[in-house]
């Protein structure tokens, strides 16, 4: 986050370095778990986590010092009779120094510039080489959906994935376009009438994860919340048995029910018509576009 | 443009036929005009037939197009325009070609964002 | 980047020199700049929408090619008569230069009324701004630029009206300068428009 | 429509019907007072009819400080309601309303019309012209964005708001999602500001390049002027794409097209693209311009020449031209692609090279200088490290990667806000406060002005430093409330906290003002900071004509060395003055834009007839141009001396 304000001004000064501190406080990754973007959960969410870390400290190390020099400058060269400080009013120009701050910005900008470019074309390829699954979203005014193709279970504002294997998700939406986000997982990917959109996720670790849309969509925007829950593979496996033996079927008349604009709790389906999720994609304008899963 | 020629038409607008032209262009037959005329019929022509007759392949025949579309673009911009025309700074040439510029970064840009994973044709 | 050292002096009262004459054309050719990225952002939205035909009508069965030809040379020839009388302005013969410009508008008003022809035509045979987003874009594109032509023939006859009434002189000729390259740009953009929408269109 | 208005007023909430009733008594105590003190005929002849670039500049700036205040209260609305979990100050309805105004008021209507002030007082100034290129077109870029500005204003009485969002994402903005006029106001408010803004764009360009004094080569030319050319050039490229995206909003939602529509093949991500070809550059276009004055008032108060002049210089074209390619990073989750994300990822980070530069040339300026903290220094010291943090966050945000997990969220706001508040608004405060004697003839009260910085920069960073951190929370922009569960109460009441702080501080901007009014130190040197350009050559405020005589200059920071050069005395030699030619004042460009509001008030509300009786209006006022003679007048040698005697103090 880089050094904030430290100009020198006595009483203000002190009240500022307080507020850094307290700044500081709260960004020290690990002295909270609510910091979910600092704590990710699976190898995207990492790979983006060191990303922003990367860009943080690299940009910390050009903005410290120019902070830096700023307070001393501004300190030495005050206006005052008794200043001894040099006072060269037409010196206005260096090649040396010139040379450098062009050289330093450049520099950085190209070692981020690799980075960068390494890091987002390897975010479109699975993060690992385990059999992926693929579940289906569909984003509703305000409310998720998630259709598993391979075993024609559905949900709403919920979604169970088993730890240790890559996740695609192929998002879209029947409704105005969201933005699909699962902090500890990793980052998002919008979901939008007519698209198919793709977004590898995993997690490494068993646990309850907050997802939420992110792309405003209106009045019932604040509430489109969703939980996924990483659970290992057997008792993953056990949860799909269960939502097929006892949860309703979700029927083309029940999800017209869902796309009308409303806030929804969690729910399961044990199955849907096969073709359901094709079809929202195609009446909002698919045709236009070839889509393609597992890369 | 005609930048050469405000001056004579504001050095005192009487004298402008008697005043000696800055180059020879401006009197006479309209060569340049009847050059870029022909030349853009031509061009329109030879689109047009590539496009109904296509020689080969879809692709290489709608690069030629945009190269003979982008020539007759010249053929305005120089002998209509006169945009090479000027005394000073060349001020407005400079804005005409940020200007293309521009244009290509929206088309090519729209184009390049737009499309991916999207049926062109 | 260096500048000439030519600036505004007291001696010549800037607004009736042809400083100020110059700053009309260069103000003009720098919104000429800005209108061409109007246009291009239209030619964006047709390239990316023109598949979206939504079942309606495609380019390839909608355009006929003797009516944009005609389109294409009507604007072609006005763009050369519009020269013709640029030429005449600078030779300085008044009664010339107000024909050609009466040729140019009568040009220019063929090519709007075809193009409305055609907008009729294809509208009644369904294929209207509101059945496709292809459509909404392609009544767009070149709806802009009928629109262009037709406030360009305005100008061109208010233009025409002033050197009438005032002959050739700093004010008027730098308006006509201005008109015509207006009128020249627009078959700029009408070439763009004459490969993309409609040669592409009929290659299908 | 007449219906439509008066339903909406009954079923609205109360603090809109308050507020409704608060601006109809305001409009009628205003029109008490001018017919009471009988001003109106000053109200016309001085004001409404002028074409003089420093009146008009002085038009955009208190339009733009009334537009600050409403855009200030919708923060603090919107802050309140966020302060606790579960807060039912108010409804999401309200709440989507209030931050798409706040958005739209603070680019469009704040920030532009800040620019534009500053750029139409002092460009002129600082080039030794007397006027701009174009004075007529300069009255109508001005008129268009003030009934632009009133346009959308109206939408909070008569209505309904827009609500979805300060960028209007189709398919939320086309008329399956938002059936109320509140879209159409923002489409045709913006479309005819817009109009005015590229209009400017196009007079400075012309002003910069045709009207500098003799002798003032472009690599002499003060640093404010090269930001402004570069502001205006990205204006001119980058405005046509909104007005083609809004445009086509807007022929969806009145006429019925597909453009940006879920069904018939229209695609709603062609509004976001072509959005943003204009948004991006937009912050550019509010920021170039700061950088210039940052550039003379590091100089100034330095007591220096400013460093790495052509450095400067570069990177401002630079700026204006990359700022171009960058587009995409504000979409970088819409899925295009690696390759396109790469390309615009490294483009955006690019621009951190000449900022960058920027910065160090103005430590260097300040560097063996002597540093004079006034109030417009003070400001200008308060901008460099909110602007190298803002710019820090933003190489972050550039970063692909790094955007996929902060896009929309919280971390977002905090960054823009500190480039757009800690960049834009404290450069701009740092020149309206430099400026100001030279505009109105006295000096802001410093001790006033002082509690007015502090308590605006440390609200700033008490409100803006927590929200970084809830972003890394994971806390999503434009929710109207949240469970308390998330854990994001504590940092979202001690943000609103420093909301509170910075409307304190703009609170005792006002007071400053009242004050310095009545009891502000006069300038009667018209060189109150010991100044290094033009504009301090003159006395405060400029007489109308400007210079008296058209000064030739020598060098850079040219007033400097006239000073160096001459100790004393006036720089009019009284046998040397000639007739000045000055353009009439004319009510053209105000009828204009008036019947520009008529016609897009018609659209808002799809009655067709009024629209056409606007757009009739619109043409007649154009062709009237067109066809009057007006060559404007000459000051005589004796004016010009009368009014060189009486604002110089002789």
């Amino acid at each position: 986050m880089g050094v904030r304000n430290l100009k020198k001004t006595g009483v203000s000064d002190k009240l500022k370095k307080f507020l850094f501190g307290f700044v500081l406080l709260f960004l020290l990754p690990g002295c909270s778990d609510r910091f979910v973007l600092l704590d990710p959960a699976g190898p995207v969410a990492q790979t983006e986590y060191r990303n922003i870390m990367l860009t943080m400290v690299l940009s910390a190390i050009v903005a410290i010092p120019v902070l830096a020099i700023m307070v001393y400058v501004v300190y030495r060269y005050r206006d005052r009779p008794e200043n001894q400080a040099p006072y060269t009013p037409n010196w206005d120009d260096s090649k040396i120094l010139e040379v450098i701050w062009w050289g330093i910005p450049i520099l950085i900008v190209a070692i981020l510039g690799v980075y960068t470019v390494r890091d987002t074309f390897s975010l479109t390829r699975p993060p690992s080489d385990q059999k992926p699954v693929t579940i289906q979203v569909v984003s509703l005014d305000w409310k998720w959906m998630f259709f598993y193709p391979e075993s024609n279970i559905s949900t709403v504002n919920y979604v169970e994935i088993p730890t240790g294997v890559p996740v695609q998700f192929v998002l879209t939406a029947d409704a105005p376009m969201n933005s699909f986000w699962v902090p500890q997982l990793g980052g998002q990917v919008y979901t939008m009438p007519g698209m198919e959109m793709y977004l590898w996720l995993q997690a490494d670790r068993s646990g309850v994860y907050e997802g939420k849309g992110a792309n405003f969509t209106g009045k019932g925007f604040a509430h489109m919340n969703f939980q996924v829950v990483a659970k290992p593979k057997s008792e993953f496996e056990a949860w799909v048995k269960s939502v097929k033996r006892s949860a309703p079927p979700l029927t083309n008349e029940k999800y017209n029910q869902l796309v009308k604009p409303s806030i929804a709790n969690k729910q399961l389906y044990s199955s849907y018509p096969t073709s359901l999720y094709k079809d929202i994609v195609n009446k909002n304008g698919g045709m236009y576009y070839t889509h393609h899963g597992h890369h | 443009m005609g930048d050469d020629f405000y001056s004579r038409v504001s050095d005192g607008g009487d004298g402008m036929k008697t005043k000696e032209p800055l180059s020879g262009k401006y009197t006479g037959f309209p060569w340049g005009h009847v050059i870029g005329y022909m030349g853009s019929i031509l061009l329109t022509l030879v689109a047009l037939w590539l496009a109904v007759n296509p020689p080969f392949s879809q692709g290489g025949i709608i690069t030629i197009l945009l190269v003979l579309a982008v020539l007759q673009i010249l053929i305005q911009l120089i002998f209509f325009m006169h945009i090479t025309e000027s005394r000073g700074p060349a001020f407005h040439t400079l804005a005409i070609v940020l200007g293309f510029l521009f244009t290509f970064a929206v088309v090519a840009g729209s184009i390049w964002i737009m499309t991916f994973n999207s049926q062109v044709q | 980047m260096e500048a000439t050292e030519k600036t505004i002096s007291d001696q010549k009262p800037q607004e009736h020199g042809m400083e100020e004459e110059e700053k009309y054309v260069l103000g003009f050719w720098l919104f000429l700049a800005s209108d061409l990225v109007l246009f291009a952002s239209l030619f964006a939205t047709y390239l990316v929408l023109r598949t979206h035909t939504d079942g309606g009508p495609t380019e390839a069965q909608l355009f006929e090619i003797p009516v944009f030809m005609l389109e294409t040379f009507l604007l072609l020839t006005s763009s050369y008569t519009c020269g013709l009388a640029m030429h005449a302005l600078k030779n300085g013969h008044a009664r010339r230069l107000i024909g050609w410009i009466a040729v140019t508008v009568l040009l220019g008003l063929a090519f709007v009324g075809i193009e409305i022809n055609e907008f009729i035509t294809y509208s009644s045979e369904g294929a209207t701004m509101q059945r496709s987003a292809f459509l909404s874009a392609f009544y767009a594109l070149v709806g802009t630029h009928g629109l262009h032509v037709s406030l360009g023939i305005v100008w061109l006859i208010s233009v025409a009206i002033q050197l009438m009434r005032k002959s050739i002189q700093p004010t008027t000729a730098r308006k006509f300068i201005n008109a015509g390259l207006y009128w020249h740009f627009l078959d700029v953009v009408w070439v763009m428009i004459f490969t993309v929408v409609y040669l592409m269109g009929v290659m299908g | 429509m007449v219906h439509q208005i008066v339903e909406y007023l009954r079923n609205a909430d109360p603090l809109i019907q308050m507020s409704a009733a608060a601006i109809v008594l305001t409009l009628l105590g205003i029109i008490f007072a001018l017919t009471y003190y009988k001003k109106w005929r000053w109200l016309w002849r001085e004001w409404i009819t002028t074409v003089d670039h420093k009146k008009i500049g002085i038009m955009y700036l208190i339009c733009a400080l009334l537009m600050l205040f409403r855009g200030g209260v919708d923060a603090l609305l919107m802050r309140t309601q966020l302060a606790f979990p579960n807060m039912n100050f108010l409804d999401s309805q309200h709440y989507n309303e209030i931050f798409s105004t706040h958005g739209t008021i603070m680019i469009l209507f704040v920030a532009m019309p800040l620019i534009f002030a500053m750029m139409n007082i002092v460009v002129p100034l600082q080039i030794g012209a007397r006027d701009v290129a174009f004075p007529f077109l300069n009255a109508v870029s001005f008129w268009l964005f003030f009934f632009g500005a009133l346009l959308f204003n109206l939408s909070f009485v008569l209505g309904g708001s827009p609500d979805a969002g300060w960028v209007s994402y189709p398919p939320l903005a086309e008329l399956s999602h938002s059936p109320g006029p509140g879209i159409n106001y923002y489409v045709l408010s913006l479309q005819i500001s817009g109009i005015g803004s590229i209009a400017t764009g196009i007079n400075f360009i012309v002003t910069i390049l045709k009207m500098r004094a003799p002798g003032m080569t472009l690599m002499k030319m003060p640093l404010f002027a090269w930001s402004v050319l570069a502001s205006c050039i990205v204006i001119i490229f980058a405005f046509p794409p909104l007005t083609v995206a809004l445009a086509l909003l807007g022929l969806d939602r009145i006429f019925g097209t597909h453009f940006f529509t879920m069904l018939h093949g229209g695609n709603p991500m062609m509004y976001v693209n072509l959005f943003w070809i204009w948004g991006h550059p937009e912050v550019y276009i509010a920021i170039l311009p700061v950088y210039g004055i940052l550039s003379e008032i590091v100089s100034t108060f330095s007591k220096k020449y400013i460093f790495g002049y052509k450095s400067m210089v570069a990177s401002l074209m630079l700026i204006s031209v990359i700022s171009y390619f960058v587009w995409v990073h504000h979409f970088f989750t819409m899925g295009a692609g690696p390759g396109v994300n790469s390309f615009f990822a490294v483009a955006s980070m690019a621009v951190g090279i000449p900022t960058g530069v920027k910065v160090f040339n103005w430590l260097f300026t300040m560097f063996r200088g002597r540093i004079r903290v006034t109030l417009p220094m003070l400001w200008a010291l308060a901008f460099i490290p909110c602007f190298v943090i803002g710019g820090a966050t933003g190489i972050t945000l550039a970063s692909a990667p790094s955007d996929y997990q902060l896009h929309n969220s919280y971390f977002v706001i905090a960054h823009f806000h500190q480039t757009l508040i800690g960049g834009a608004v404290f450069g701009l405060l740092a020149g309206m406060y430099y400026w100001w004697p030279k505009m109105f003839g006295f000096k802001l009260n410093e001790t006033l002005g002082k509690w007015a910085f502090w308590f605006f920069n440390i609200g700033f960073y008490v409100c803006f430093m927590p929200q970084y951190a809830l972003g890394f929370m994971g806390m999503t922009r434009r929710v109207y409330t949240y469970p308390a569960e998330t854990g994001w109460g504590s940092l979202n009441f001690i943000s609103t906290v420093g909301a509170y702080l910075m409307g304190i501080g703009f609170l005792f901007i006002v007071v400053q003002v009242l004050y310095s009014i009545r009891y502000g130190e006069r300038d009667t040197t018209g060189d109150p900071w010991d100044g290094r350009t033009l504009e301090w050559s003159l006395p405060s405020p400029a007489p109308h004509y400007n210079f008296a005589q058209i000064p030739t200059i020598n060098g850079r920071d040219a007033w400097w060395e006239m000073k160096q050069q001459r100790k004393a005395g006036s720089l009019v030699s009284e046998n040397e003055l000639k007739p000045i030619h000055m353009p009439n004042r004319t009510p053209l460009p105000f009828l204009m834009s008036l019947a520009f509001f008529v016609s897009g008030f018609g659209l808002v509300f799809n009655q067709f007839t009024i629209a056409t009786v606007g757009l009739i209006g619109v043409i007649v006022c154009m062709l009237w141009r067109s066809l009057e003679d007006d060559r404007g007048y000459y000051l005589s040698v004796d004016e010009i001396k009368q009014t060189e005697a009486s604002v110089r103090g002789a």
